[in-house]
């Protein structure tokens, strides 16, 4: 076995190392299907859109999960649902270990307080009549948190905060740039003093320069107050830089997930490989002309009706037959590393059998199998567990 | 698309079923007794009462607008007395289906005083919406041309002008200085193209509809400018110019279009409410229209004719809704049912 | 007397306004061989897009004060009359534009749209230019052409959107293309798909491009030179290869430390350029950058406050412009930036 | 057909009756009824509860059949099918002698036996028996269309209400559109022979309904084209007065009205006499009257009798001047011994002429002690008012008679027996009871001659005054214009004011 695989994560950064203890936020087989409405002359629901399907992660108190996939993978349904602006299909969201995934909007209301959001659109998400200290100030004043007259004396602290001169709590959001609206946003959702804030592409709107400084101020914040964030991007890199722990979803499922050096350095996943290789890297201009990379023939499947067994292999050059029969499990396959491949492997290095097909009782075509031994230990809920599947010598090992 | 025409149609009837709901509620929640005023000012409670019966307005409301909806699905006689129809046939009126009542105040069917009265305001509606269509469009589209200039200045000033007169002023003086002082026009009078052509009912039309016009054309040269000007202004005009289009083709193909589409539905819309009379202008040129019968029904108490105008307004403005949302769907792909 | 293919001259965009004069683009000079990119970068309100815009002869009818030379061929397209330039524009000169949903019209189909653009520049039948269209789509990679040509846009993807956009752009086979962020609001791979079919179009056609962005990666991947433009200015000039591995500019470099690398070392720094980019109406004296500028202590006395500086060849010499008063840029640059934002690469340079 | 106006047209027109008003200039000879249809005035027995009329001979519908007895007949049985045709003057059933409860009129013929005794007809005499004398049945004959023949086979009922069964000199050409109005031509059936009392004169008269009373101004000002042969009932509004100078002046005529204003103290509210007379004494009636329009628009009146009425008196109790007298007022409220500002509310019908009007009045008032708030009621003013839970210390309420005599104003205003009652104050808007008044009423409506009548309700309208029961404002007045080529102009009170389309002619 080799070292670096029992060794603990590297953590990030600005992040605290992660203990033992029960994570903040544990999202176990997480839905969201919309319904689909027919245009006959009675509407029925004809179908679903399945944005989320089976979605499991945890996020600890403090740390950092990235969350990255192309548009329209369900990313941001999944935040939506942890801020329960929806109520999911099906699945739970637990967080502090209770279950909030059908909690009534009256008993949602403490929760408020300790889940915020950051939206990407730093124009369209602050009210234009209001001023900056009303925007600021109103959680505190629905809350009822502090005293009517600290709150102006709150809200200057939390401008200062974000970077932004406290004189200028009575102006309106038009009075500020893109970056400065933006740093309204980030206040707004610290006004509660959150335990978990869900940044919804909260740079993808802002200019290059700008978004460093939005960047740089949630890293300092998350030091500071001890934040957890689920982090919501299409922009690899800056995923990268932020979070140490990241998940990538393709059609409403998470299909690789863990530390940032498993999935940056050795993505097992098809999928991920491509989308890796696809980033244009300014160190290219050192070599000069295009990178290689993995291309990805045709357009994201509907979410309608999507392909089935795995989702993405209508696009895979390594799908095979039990692709299309059986969906590949979301395996653990290092200490904090997880694929849902039957052929997962770094590039090149990809498996020529399945490497699932005994672990679900399947054959290599993915026909059922009486004759295999099903393996359960490897279980494909939230969290990691201390056992995994080492690629290289197709065997189980302990950490 | 036919599915979802059926849906709405049915939506429409349904819309229509509560509108008439309403009419009655309201009509009888005021605090008016309807039946003391049809009396006349030496009846006596007994009296009264009778002709409250004779109104068939001693029901409760439900049982009245119950017989009203029985009457638009299978038809009714007026009065629905058997010991009269007996004794006297000739007094007794048939209603056949869609039957929308009878008024004991102008002793006709409503239907067919709605139906007399209906091509009076639609033809002042249509003339004045086509005078205010071209005319407002055609100087919407020239102010935005020439933003900023005059010429832009003065259209918008001009249309204000107008908007900004009270209805009945802009008619009287139509009125009397084109056709009483200066007689450039005949004195209006509502001539039906069956009586003597297009030409005469058209000219009867012409100061009416421009009255009626001339409010509306503001609205329209604004909009109309604001329209053209946002679409000027979008991304796919600058994708045109920079395809070396020309400017003709430009503003023909691609910015009138799209500026002229949200258009489809005010208009629709307006035009729909104006089939239902426009009251102010009807009184003054005495075009005897949907408004001017809506507002003495109303002013009357004639729950009949109330119920029957309400209800064919309605009729007209939701299937205008309907017209619109299909030829949205027509001119704008993106608004396209399955 | 420059003999490249296009030659931009002292290109001066104003435009007069109520509250003053902005000067969008103030004195722009570049040179672009056929086949060649120039890649352009810089913040919203650098120029980049009026600049180009005004190659295509876009700015025409509007209040703006266009000075200087626009060579295509020898030709100055600002001395066309507007007539000659509609005809040279879409056929000659064509412009790809981003956000293709609101760059195309949602009432005419992706087909009609295409066939306009050929039409309009060739005296051939609807059906001709029908078939052209169709032709042009399958060439971008449109799957099923004959079939999508009948689509509107929002019937197609947002990938399939761009690709139409690029066939619109090149259906008249342009000497020279205007990209204008042609893949900002894509998916990476996606955007991998649209870089790669404009680079294939180019091998093809020999086509010159200019590509406006603000992602220096699909800069350092696609273009040859490189233009880094800062309130209406071209601040640094050069190769690719040049300006993105030894940048002398310190707005440059702020470029380069605002975005994390995706493939260098994870824990690097982000260094943000700090405050907002300057307004056009009231730009700062001396160097517009300075009030941002980290390093303008490094210059000796108020020079950066008070004097513009030129754009001049660098220490480095070679093709290498850039308009900033330090004198040893290439020093600090790999003393002070590179260590922070990529400490893997100190040791290579 | 209730309507002033209609009323006097269609009797010039198109509907003879039984005795008529004569086409005269002067008040007093139009108001006395002359033979039309009837040989004579009619035969009335002692104490006036029967009259008898005999049918002239020759009188023809339009269709050429003669008119019969039983036409009389059948047009007074029309009125009681209340449950068929709605409203319209209802007097004959009170007065026609029948039981309280029977007859429903000629279609279910329920009592028609009972009916059949109270109206007789004998040959072409028709006799009425009245439960009551009526002295002034002719006047109402003369007024009111209740009495005018009716063909039973022309009869659709409620429907028959636009349509026109001539037996004038003029018929409907086409059909009455009630809205825009019709065009009535001659008729040939007419004979000028039988009727002593029409001359056709214009070939033709168009009746056109609808138009605003503005543009009829402007119209009749322009006198223009079609409209020189033009006349009116609308009167020129003031803003026009200043427009009606020089000949188009010649073309105008000012005439009274059968229409009086007159306000009523709530008796519920103000009890104290002395308050009343307070009011009284500061009513300003010149204020209210400059704001109608002033002299063209209306006169002072001296009671709620209209001045063109059979047996019209001053009323001796209204003598303080038009313009009321503030003093006299402010002495009365003291000698009620009142609390000062005594508070009121003013409830009247809303338009922008009465709410200047009001503020005029409630201006005096004010100065004479009292605290006046204004209550301006919509269109529905008068079923409002009826109600007992109306606010009001004080009523406004127009009245014209039904027929050109007092017993068609002072009963149905003032007799608390017919008009008050728990959920009602018809038209006793003051809620005013006086056994005095009503045993007046009684003997007044026994007298079998009008002016033995007159005499009594002298004496009800002196008790009234006496009461302040009302307050007299205005006797309306028609500021009436008409086309250049328009000749025999006349309007009065045989017309009630309107002008008399028996003697106009086109000239020129």
């Amino acid at each position: 076995m080799e070292t670096p695989m029992t060794q603990d994560v590297p953590a990030g950064r600005h992040s605290a190392p992660s203990g033992s203890a029960a994570p903040l936020l544990e999202v176990d087989d997480l839905r969201m299907w919309f319904p689909v409405k027919g245009s006959g002359l009675i509407r029925r629901t004809v179908g679903h859109v399945q944005a989320v399907d089976g979605v499991s992660f945890q996020v600890r108190a403090g740390q950092s999960l990235g969350l990255v996939g192309e548009s329209g993978c369900g990313k941001s349904t999944t935040g939506r649902l942890i801020t329960r602006l929806y109520e999911p299909t099906g699945g739970a969201i637990r967080f502090e270990g209770e279950d909030i995934a059908h909690r009534s909007a009256r008993r949602l209301q403490p929760l408020r307080r300790e889940i915020q959001m950051i939206f990407q659109d730093p124009y369209t998400s602050l009210n234009p009549r209001h001023t900056v200290g009303t925007i600021i100030g109103a959680p505190l004043a629905i809350h009822q948190v502090v005293p009517k007259d600290k709150i102006l004396g709150r809200v200057q602290e939390l401008l200062e905060i974000v970077g932004l001169n406290p004189e200028h709590y009575n102006r309106y959001p038009h009075e500020f740039s893109g970056g400065q609206r933006q740093r309204i946003g980030i206040a707004r959702a610290l006004t509660l003093q959150p335990k978990l804030l869900v940044a919804d592409e909260p740079v993808s709107a802002l200019d290059v320069s700008i978004q460093a400084q939005v960047i740089n101020l949630l890293s300092d914040l998350q030091r500071e107050f001890g934040i957890a964030f689920l982090f919501i991007a299409h922009d690899l890199a800056i995923v990268r830089h932020f979070c140490p722990e990241i998940a990538v979803m393709y059609l409403g499922k998470i299909v690789e997930i863990g530390d940032r050096d498993s999935l940056y350095s050795h993505p097992s996943h098809p999928y991920t490989q491509a989308l890796l290789s696809a980033v244009p890297d300014v160190r290219q201009a050192a070599v000069g002309g295009r990178r290689e990379r993995i291309r990805l023939t045709g357009d994201v499947p509907s979410p309608i009706n999507p392909p089935s067994g795995c989702r993405f292999r209508t696009r895979c050059h390594l799908a095979q037959e039990i692709c299309a029969k059986v969906e590949p499990p979301l395996l653990q396959i290092g200490p904090k590393h997880k694929v849902a491949c039957h052929f997962p492997g770094e590039i090149g290095k990809a498996p020529e059998q399945p490497i699932t097909a005994r672990l679900l009782g399947v054959d290599q075509h993915g026909t059922p199998d009486p004759g295999a031994e099903s393996v359960t230990e490897l279980g494909t809920g939230p969290g990691y567990s201390d056992t995994w599947l080492d690629l290289q010598n197709r065997t189980v090992v302990s950490g | 698309m036919g599915a979802y025409i059926v849906r709405r149609i049915l939506v429409g009837a349904a819309l229509l079923v509560t509108m008439s709901l309403v009419t009655f509620l309201l009509f009888f929640a005021t605090p008016v007794d309807y039946a003391r005023l049809a009396c006349g000012k030496t009846c006596q409670p007994a009296q009264i009462e009778e002709v409250r019966k004779s109104l068939g307005y001693d029901d409760p409301v439900l049982v009245q607008w119950g017989k009203f909806m029985k009457g638009v699905a299978v038809g009714r006689e007026f009065p629905d007395d058997p010991a009269l129809r007996a004794a006297a046939p000739q007094l007794v009126t048939e209603c056949p289906a869609p039957c929308l009542g009878y008024s004991t105040q102008t002793n006709s069917l409503v239907g067919t005083t709605i139906k007399e009265r209906l091509p009076v305001s639609l033809s002042l509606a249509l003339v004045a919406f086509i005078l205010w269509i071209v005319v407002g469009v055609a100087f919407g589209v020239i102010a935005a041309l020439r933003k900023g200039t005059l010429i832009d200045r003065g259209i918008v000033g001009i249309a204000l002008f107008f908007f900004a007169f009270p209805t009945f002023f802009v008619g009287l003086f139509l009125y009397t200085y084109f056709a009483i002082k200066w007689q450039v026009f005949p004195i209006p009078r509502y001539t039906p193209i069956a009586d003597g052509g297009v030409w005469p009912w058209l000219q009867n039309l012409l100061l009416p509809g421009a009255t009626l016009a001339l409010f509306y054309m503001a609205g329209y040269v604004r909009i109309t400018r604001a329209f053209v000007l946002e679409s000027m202004g979008e991304d796919y005009v600058r994708t045109a110019r920079a395809k070396g289009l020309p400017k003709g083709v430009i503003l023909r193909k691609h910015t009138m279009r799209a500026a002229l589409t949200p258009l489809v539905t005010m208009a629709g819309l307006d035009l729909a409410s104006l089939a239902g009379g426009a009251i102010i202008t009807e009184a003054v040129f005495n075009y005897q229209g949907l408004g001017l019968l809506a507002g003495t029904a109303a002013r009357n108490g004639d729950l009949s004719m109330s119920v029957g105008i309400v209800v064919t307004l309605a009729a007209f403005v939701i299937a205008a809704n309907i017209i619109v949302d299909v030829l949205y769907a027509v001119i704008d792909p993106r608004v396209r049912v399955g | 007397m420059s003999t490249s293919f296009l030659s931009v001259n002292d290109l001066k965009v104003h435009f007069p306004t109520e509250d003053g004069l902005v000067k969008a683009t103030d004195g722009l000079s570049f040179d672009l061989e056929r086949g060649e990119t120039l890649g352009i970068v810089g913040e919203s309100g650098s120029g980049k897009s009026v600049s180009s815009s005004t190659i295509l002869g876009l700015h025409r009818g509007s209040k703006a004060r266009v000075s200087g030379e626009i060579l295509l061929d020898g030709v100055d397209l600002l001395t066309l009359s507007d007539e000659e330039m509609r005809q040279r524009r879409g056929k000659d000169v064509a412009m790809i534009f981003q956000d293709p949903l609101s760059a195309m019209h949602p009432y005419y189909t992706v087909g009609n749209q295409i066939a306009e653009a050929y039409r309009v520049h060739h005296d051939v039948s609807k059906k001709a230019a029908k078939a052209r269209a169709v032709e042009m789509l399958e060439r971008v990679g449109i799957p099923q052409p004959d079939r999508r040509v009948d689509d509107y846009p929002h019937q197609f993807s947002g990938g399939m959107r761009q690709r139409a956009m690029i066939a619109m752009g090149l259906i008249n086979d342009p000497s020279l293309v205007i990209a204008d962020e042609p893949t900002t609001a894509l998916d990476v791979t996606v955007q991998a798909q649209i870089l790669d079919l404009l680079q294939d179009l180019q091998t093809e056609f020999q086509t010159a491009i200019i590509l406006i962005t603000h992602d220096l990666g699909v800069v350092a991947e696609m273009a040859d030179d490189v233009l880094v433009m800062y309130a209406g200015r071209a601040v640094e000039y050069g190769t690719v290869k040049e300006i993105l591995t030894h940048p002398e500019m310190p707005y440059t470099w702020g470029l380069l430390s605002s975005v994390p690398d995706v493939s260098g070392d994870p824990d690097a720094a982000l260094l943000p350029i700090p405050g907002n980019p300057p307004s056009l109406l009231n730009p700062p004296s001396g160097c517009a950058f300075h009030p941002r500028c980290t390093h303008r202590d490094k210059v000796a006395g108020d020079l950066c406050r008070t004097q513009l500086p030129d754009l001049v060849p660098g220490p480095r010499g070679g093709v290498h412009l850039k308009r900033c008063h330090l004198s040893d840029p290439d020093v600090i640059y790999r003393a002070e930036i590179l260590p922070e934002i990529a400490p893997d690469l100190v040791e290579e340079l | 057909m209730y309507i002033g106006r209609d009323l006097a047209n269609a009797n010039r027109l198109f509907y003879r009756s039984l005795v008529s008003f004569p086409l005269s200039a002067d008040p007093k000879e139009a108001t006395t009824p002359v033979p039309d249809l009837a040989t004579d005035t009619g035969k009335a027995n002692a104490d006036a509860t029967e009259w008898s009329f005999t049918l002239r001979d020759g009188v023809t519908w339009q269709d050429g059949k003669p008119i019969t007895c039983e036409d009389l007949k059948y047009g007074v049985s029309r009125t009681f099918a209340q449950d068929v045709i709605t409203g319209g003057p209802n007097y004959i059933l009170g007065y026609l002698d029948l039981p309280k409860s029977g007859y429903d009129g000629p279609y279910k013929k329920d009592g028609q036996a009972d009916f059949d005794k109270a109206v007789t007809c004998d040959g072409n005499t028709i006799t009425y028996k009245f439960n009551k004398p009526w002295a002034d049945f002719p006047l109402a004959i003369a007024s009111l269309r209740a009495f005018d023949p009716y063909r039973a086979d022309q009869d659709k009922g409620d429907k028959s209400n636009f349509s026109v069964f001539a037996n004038g000199p003029y018929k409907l050409q086409g059909t009455w559109d009630e809205a825009q109005g019709g065009t009535f031509v001659r008729n040939d059936a007419w004979k000028q022979d039988s009727d002593p009392l029409r001359k056709p004169l214009p070939e033709k008269i168009v009746f056109q309904q609808g138009l605003t009373d503005d543009i009829i101004g402007q119209r009749l000002i322009a006198d223009s084209g079609d409209d020189q042969f033009a006349v009116t009932d609308i009167p020129v509004l003031p803003a026009q007065y200043s427009q009606v100078t020089g000949p188009i002046a010649n073309r105008a005529v000012l005439v009274d009205s059968p229409f009086t204003n007159y306000l009523v103290p709530n008796f519920k509210t103000i009890t104290d006499l002395k308050v009343r007379q307070a009011l009284l004494a500061s009513t300003n009636q010149e204020g209210w009257i400059a704001a109608a329009g002033g002299d063209k628009a209306a006169a002072p009146s001296k009671s709620i009798v209209n001045p063109a009425l059979v047996g019209y008196a001053d009323n001796p109790n209204f003598t303080y001047p038009p313009a009321g007298d503030v003093d006299a007022a402010k002495k009365l409220l003291a000698e009620a011994g009142v609390k000062t500002p005594y508070k009121i509310t003013f409830t009247y019908r809303s338009n922008p002429t009465r709410d200047k009007g009001a503020s005029a009045l409630q201006n005096t008032w004010n100065q004479a002690g009292f605290d006046v708030t204004l209550n301006p009621l919509p269109d529905t003013y008068y079923a409002d008012i009826q109600k007992p839970s109306v606010v009001g210390d004080v009523f406004w309420a127009g009245w014209g008679a039904d027929w050109p005599s007092i017993a068609s104003v002072i009963p149905p205003l003032f007799d608390s027996r017919i008009n008050l009652s728990a959920e009602t104050k018809g038209q006793d808007y003051g809620s005013y009871e006086s056994d005095t008044v009503n045993k007046l009423i009684d003997e007044a409506a026994s007298k079998s001659t009008v002016d033995e009548a007159a005499k009594v309700y002298a004496q009800i309208d002196d008790q009234l005054g006496k009461d302040v029961a009302y307050i007299p404002l205005q006797v309306q007045k028609f500021y009436l214009l008409r086309g250049s080529k328009v000749g025999g102009y006349q309007a009065g009170a045989a017309t009630s004011g309107y002008p008399d389309l028996g003697t106009i002619g086109v000239t020129g």
